[in-house]
């Protein structure tokens, strides 16, 4: 076992741009401060960047490391890699997962599935429709979706397997493929859906992220469809997202499932520096769940999350 | 006077006329398609692209590149909203994301004009270099916008036309006017077309160069503010891609990557082209890894067309 | 009165002396020579007065004011016009915009287009030059697009005006239109530089006359009485020419090229000729004559609307010039620029690059053989360089043309060698080189056509001549015929009867 | 001699000069630099850029451009992995990779070559296309390997340094001797030199530019099945960005975009100095948001100091 000092651990994540990431890094280095461990962030956009960011990590003499792998069917490439390097691991948001799909359950990991967070999208959704009172067969329905990216698929079909176990038709349920994964294309796509069904006057819309829905959230406003008659609800509680509560008027983004980049992030890492400087093992499964917040109780829920 | 006819439909301007057919046969096929709706949520659609295309233009035309434009969108919106969050005042914003998007440019131009630099690498650094002023300034985050009026650059209309949309038009308007009644359009074509003539003659090569690069960061700015008034937020991952889009515009309306050659009416056709074929995809339901396959084979046969048709008048 | 001073001027290039130390004055009212070798180092001379490049030492006076300019356009402001040797235009903009470039007429910004093309209309009209300005450059001739570059020079006002080889591929006709021009600035009291391997147009023209030779000053006339040629030719090239021509005749044997009815695009009458073994065809015409579109189509350079072309009775491919090649067809082309030289090549490259396939087996290089081919038309054409390595672009115009030549010659089993312009910009010495090669060539059986503006040329080295005017061949008049008014009478337009072809 | 000297140091080849001083300078300042398993891991970290690169020369050498290598590495990794698991042998699978590789390529010559088109428009078009047929023919999911042996490829090593190392050795050994050594290799500089001018000297202009994309699928075709068996699966999004990253280190190293120009050692350090820079980041663990700027500047540094370099030799 190391001691604090010269403890050194790797954190991996596949987007580094996304406040999300920014969110999980900033709480793995408040661990590192207090447990005085050297922490190391990289970020790893595909499979090739992430083994070259593990052969670092052991170049550098780490001793472990946590990963939020872009791809969950690397886990055995990512096994092969760390026990190569000497290094231990353990897997964050995502879960990894062998050739055949089945989860590596050696790998400790600490998540939320993807599912299930579209399930929490999806209840929100339904739960506000029946507060305002809506019958689903004059709603429609934008699935903002970006079907490269598996995640992105997983997450909008939990939220639809809700909605339609609420009574929600199938075929009042419209695609819009976002181009890219910005505002600006989600905007784009939820608007010639908006226009190609100018009928329907009542609509909720989901997709990958926060940004997503806020793009279908502006295509409804651009094409005057005053925000009680819409219902968007985002996922991550990025700042983006927050900006919406805050504006002075209620918009139709209505709510976002937060979940905790604290967990996330500072657990991990302290878990990652007990197993490497104390030989404690982490738990192999620790399942987070994702809390939806809405223009009132945002403050209150993200304070429970320890963001604030 | 027949062959006078045939060089108007064939001449340069022909990518015309092969989009005025193809958007007939979409409005006759596509369901929705001409609606007053789609078409201006189509339009809006085109904004950012075409904004930023009336300056590519230029920079391609020049023989030069610029593949920072999209970093520059997303820095100099940021800018927007935070100067006028900061100050309370949305026209400070605009003036100091006018201002970002100027200098931005004005380094790419310097350091590509005086220092010789490859326009390529130039810009790919400070493609680079901006996106991270951008993350940095925001730590990643989106930036809210306090003030609403702001989202009334892009929300508000004039006879029922978008405001970005006029805006749009002006600028297509007065870039095609620049192109071809200025000096400085001349002598963009003439640098592009013969860079050791243009300089030979007096032409004052660095300066044109380093003006059309400023030029292209104002438009950027133009591009970044009124993208971040409707998105109503600055985003520091805004417009990842757009360099391309811009360019395979440009070049699909026929401005020649070496140099020299360039007309607005065909850069308006290659942006409307990009946009008609994102909108009528999404309006026909094309499954998102399909939509990959048929934007390819569109880009294909627009410029494939506009070949059959140029070298059928050559032979003639 | 010495109005324009050179003093002391020297410039290096990697590996190049190009100008060391030349000093000498040029006065008012003067149309002052400058002539040399290839490599001399007269563009360099005429570059630097340009202010496009920087002398390492010496300095150039105008009216007594050192002029200390760091651009073109600074030269321009201080009323020096040059006309440079390589043709510098833009394609794509109209003949009028290419006169006005660097200094339109505009109102804020704006440029007064109807303003410039009546300005260049009547401008051109008054230099006499048939050419609409209205048209894009990139439909213009070599030799259209030379005038252009002329008009250039007188439409502006200036105190001192260079011309580097204006007339290199003019024919006696346009090259009169430039002499009364210049005849006219000389009476307007501007100084005029003039560059030219052409000594006639020197006699013609010239005041005052200063040579280089290998970037030093080797004569200067104050004036041209009492100069003779030979002598000129002899400052020049260090010996004595006696015969530049050095015509010798042979047995002409059977037809080898037989051009049947082609037409092409830009040449839309048939036109038809051979070439027989052995012998040395001349085209000449006035420019845009159809020349070079001609030729350009016999070779498939160009697509053919209709024609045939053979050779020793084998059809060639039409349109695809890797097949002419095969077949024992070359052309050297007149726009060493665009169809010759691959920029930022080296000299050892561009000579090889059609010969290799002869020796390079498996697609493998032989480089010891590369080497030598190299270096063998280095030396037997002359060719001025640091090394066989230099990159192509680096050569003067001159040079640049031999290595082309070159190329051609490096090639084996050719059967008929056109060579379009073949001396457009090679000096004295080595165009008789050149001639010497052609006779060689001729008397090993090969069929020959030279297209040449240059009437003494067609007329020094050819046993048949060709004249083209107007897309059409007028004329053909065989050795014993060749009269200096006959051929210039069919180059015109004109005259409309065609004389009896010959044989 | 001294001037001998001189032309070596700052003739064409002297960018690998300032490879080897800031090599020197980084070994010496960053700790765990020049450590084995750090320079293994940077190797095998330039293996795909590296690889690619090799073609990409010949590409822009001859005034061409190909966008779509990312796509085809994708694409082909994916044939590799699906092939290889339906018929239960690698080599099958390694075979239908490199054909299809070589027919995506082949295309793009073609189609550039024979119908004149636009090159950056086209490959943009099949990188479209290419990437579209890997997300269907996966559903947009990775697929793993099956065979453990495929792993193989990637892992095994020879006297200690990976097998992915040695091809990629092997492909710059090979391709350095294809450019200076073969008719092809001249062909295509005379090419790009003057398109024109090496058709008219009898150079099959043509059918070398479809040899060019056609090696270049195939080089990604290689590239794309060492990366599947680097990460042991076949990802329809890998390589997204790849021909920015091959072209800029191709231009870093000194090949013209104007056509005509390339050096095998002049590319070599280019990707090096791509890889370097990565790696330094990360080891002196720079924040994700400055190493925007950091990898911009880096980009700038290098063209400016080469640049200086020559100008300097010019000078003189
Ligand atoms: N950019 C350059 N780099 C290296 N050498 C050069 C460069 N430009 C010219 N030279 C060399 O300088 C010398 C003088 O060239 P210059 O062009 O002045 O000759 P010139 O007298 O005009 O010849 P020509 O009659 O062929 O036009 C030549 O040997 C040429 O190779
Ligand atoms: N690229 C072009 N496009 C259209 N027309 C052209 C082009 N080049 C030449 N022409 C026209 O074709 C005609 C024949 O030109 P060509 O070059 O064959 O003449 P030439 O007898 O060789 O004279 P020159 O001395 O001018 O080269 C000219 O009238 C010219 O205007
Ligand atoms: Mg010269
Ligand atoms: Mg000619």
């Amino acid at each position: 076992p190391a001691s604090a000092q010269d403890a050194k651990i790797g954190f991996i994540v596949k987007q580094p741009e996304e406040p999300w990431f920014q969110d999980e890094w900033k709480f793995a280095d408040q661990a590192a401060k207090e447990k005085g461990f050297t922490l190391v962030k990289i970020g790893a956009e595909d499979g090739e960047k992430l083994m070259s960011a593990i052969d670092n990590l052991g170049a550098q003499g780490a001793q472990g490391f946590v990963v939020c792998t872009p791809d969950v069917k690397l886990g055995p490439g990512i096994v092969a890699k760390a026990a190569a390097n000497n290094l231990k691991m353990m897997t964050v948001d995502d879960r990894l997962v062998d050739a055949a799909g089945k989860p590596l359950e050696d790998v400790p990991h600490m998540g939320i599935s993807a599912t299930k967070i579209g399930e929490a999208v999806g209840q929100g959704i339904v739960d506000e429709m029946k507060a305002r009172g809506w019958k689903p067969e004059e709603v429609g329905a934008i699935r903002v979706s970006y079907d490269q990216l598996p995640t992105a698929v997983d997450r909008v079909e939990g939220a639809i397997s809700v909605l339609k176990a609420n009574g929600f038709k199938a075929e009042n349920i419209f695609p819009a493929p976002q181009a890219k994964t910005d505002t600006e294309a989600a905007l784009n796509a939820a608007t010639v859906v908006l226009n190609a069904h100018a009928g329907i006057k009542k609509w909720v819309a989901f997709g990958l992220n926060d940004e997503a829905v806020l793009g279908a959230v502006r295509a409804t406003e651009s094409v005057g469809i005053p925000a009680d008659g819409v219902i968007g609800v985002g996922i991550g509680g990025a700042d983006s997202a927050i900006n919406e509560f805050k504006k002075p008027t209620a918009t139709g983004f209505v709510g976002t499932v937060i979940i905790s980049p604290k967990r996330h992030g500072y657990e991990t890492a302290t878990n990652m520096y007990e197993w490497v400087a104390n030989g404690k093992q982490p738990e192999k499964l620790t399942l987070t769940s994702g809390a939806l917040a809405k223009r009132d109780t945002f403050q209150q829920v993200r304070k429970e999350l320890g963001i604030e | 006077m027949t062959n006078q006819l045939k060089k108007i439909l064939l001449g340069d301007q022909g990518i015309v006329l092969i989009f005025i057919v193809a958007f007939t046969i979409v409005a006759l096929l596509v369901p929705n398609f001409l609606t007053e709706r789609n078409m201006l949520g189509l339009l809006q659609s085109v904004v950012t692209v075409g904004i930023v295309a009336c300056t590519m233009m230029f920079c391609l035309a020049a023989r030069d590149f610029d593949l920072s434009v999209g970093s520059t969108a997303a820095f100099t919106g940021m800018v927007a909203v935070m100067a006028s969050n900061t100050t309370g005042s949305i026209l400070v914003g605009i003036g100091a994301a006018l201002l970002c998007g100027a200098f931005v440019g004005f380094v790419n131009g310097f350091v590509i004009a005086k220092f010789r630099i490859n326009a390529l690498i130039t810009t790919l650094a400070t493609m680079q270099i901006v996106r991270g002023l951008a993350l940095i300034s925001s730590d990643g985050r989106a930036i809210g916008i306090n003030d609403p009026g702001f989202y009334q650059l892009a929300l508000s209309k004039l006879f029922g036309i978008p405001t970005p949309v006029w805006i749009l038009a002006g600028l297509f308007v007065i870039f095609g006017f620049v192109l071809n009644r200025t000096v400085f359009g001349k002598n963009t074509l003439a640098i592009g077309g013969n860079p050791e003539a243009s300089r030979l003659a007096g032409v004052n090569v660095d300066k044109t160069r380093i003006w059309i690069f400023a030029l292209q960061g104002v438009v950027c700015a133009v591009a970044g503010i009124l993208l971040a008034s409707r998105i109503t937020s600055g985003q520091p991952n805004a417009a990842v891609g757009l360099e391309l889009s811009v360019i395979s515009a440009c070049v699909l309306g026929g401005v020649s990557l070496a140099g020299g050659r360039a007309t607005m009416a065909g850069v308006i056709v290659g942006v409307m082209i990009m946009g008609i074929a994102e909108n009528v995809m999404n309006l026909m339901n094309i499954p998102a890894f399909y939509q990959y396959i048929v934007r390819g084979l569109i880009l294909l046969l627009a410029v494939m067309l506009d070949n059959l048709r140029s070298s059928a008048f050559i032979r003639r | 009165m010495s109005f324009l001073q050179f003093s002391n001027l020297t410039k290096t290039y990697p590996g190049v002396k190009a100008l060391s130390g030349i000093s000498f004055d040029v006065r008012k009212g003067a149309v002052h020579g400058l002539m040399g070798e290839n490599g001399a180092g007269k563009s360099t001379l005429i570059r630097i007065l340009s202010g496009d490049q920087h002398a390492n030492e010496g300095e150039i006076r105008i009216d007594g004011d050192v002029q200390a300019y760091g651009s073109s356009r600074d030269a321009f402001e201080h009323g020096v016009i040059v006309i440079h040797q390589e043709l510098q235009l833009v394609p794509e903009l109209t003949v009028a915009e290419n006169l006005y470039l660097g200094r339109f007429p505009a109102k804020a910004g704006v440029v007064a287009s109807a303003k410039m093309f009546a300005d260049v209309t009547e401008k051109l009209k008054n230099a006499g030059i048939d050419i609409d300005p209205r048209q894009k450059v990139k439909a213009l001739s070599i030799g259209e697009r030379q005038m252009v570059e002329i008009a250039k020079a007188v439409m502006l006002d200036a105190r001192v005006i260079a011309l580097d080889e204006p007339t290199s591929s003019l024919s006696s006709r346009e090259s009169e239109i430039l002499f009364t021009l210049i005849d006219r600035l000389r009476a307007e009291g501007k100084v005029i530089l003039y560059v030219s391997h052409r000594l006639d147009e020197v006699f013609r023209l010239c005041d005052s006359l200063t040579v280089l030779r290998d970037g030093k000053l080797a004569a200067h006339h104050e004036t041209l009485q009492g100069v003779t040629r030979d002598q000129i030719v002899a400052e020049m090239v260090g010996r004595e020419i006696n015969d530049i021509w050095g015509w010798r005749g042979r047995e002409a044997g059977a037809v080898r090229l037989k051009v049947e009815n082609v037409s092409g695009e830009r040449l839309p009458e048939p036109a038809s000729f051979d070439v027989r073994a052995g012998e040395i065809v001349g085209f000449f015409g006035l420019i845009g004559a159809g020349r070079s579109e001609l030729m350009r189509l016999v070779f498939g350079a160009d697509p053919q609307f209709s024609g045939a072309t053979s050779i020793d009775g084998a059809q060639v491919k039409a349109g695809n010039p890797r097949q002419a090649i095969r077949s024992g067809i070359v052309l050297c082309s007149e726009d060493r620029k665009h169809d010759g030289i691959l920029q930022g090549r080296s000299i050892e490259e561009n000579i090889n690059v059609s010969s290799r396939r002869h020796y390079s087996p498996f697609g493998l290089l032989d480089r010891k053989r590369e080497v030598e081919v190299a270096e063998t038309f280095i030396k037997r054409l002359k060719v001025r360089t640091p090394s066989r390595k230099q990159d192509i672009v680096n050569l003067s115009g001159g040079n640049q043309q031999k290595v082309i030549l070159g190329r051609w010659l490096a090639e084996q089993g050719v059967k008929v060698l056109i060579v379009d312009e073949p001396t457009r910009g090679i000096d004295v010495g080595a165009k008789s080189e050149i001639y010497e090669i052609l006779y060689e060539l001729a008397e090993s059986g090969m069929g020959i056509v030279v297209v040449s503006s240059e009437l003494p040329e067609v007329m020094g080295i050819c046993d048949r001549i060709l004249v083209m005017c107007a897309g059409k061949i007028a004329a053909g008049l065989n050795r014993d015929q060749f009269e200096e008014n006959a051929i210039l009478a069919a180059a015109l337009p004109d005259v409309k009867q065609p004389t009896e072809i010959a044989y």
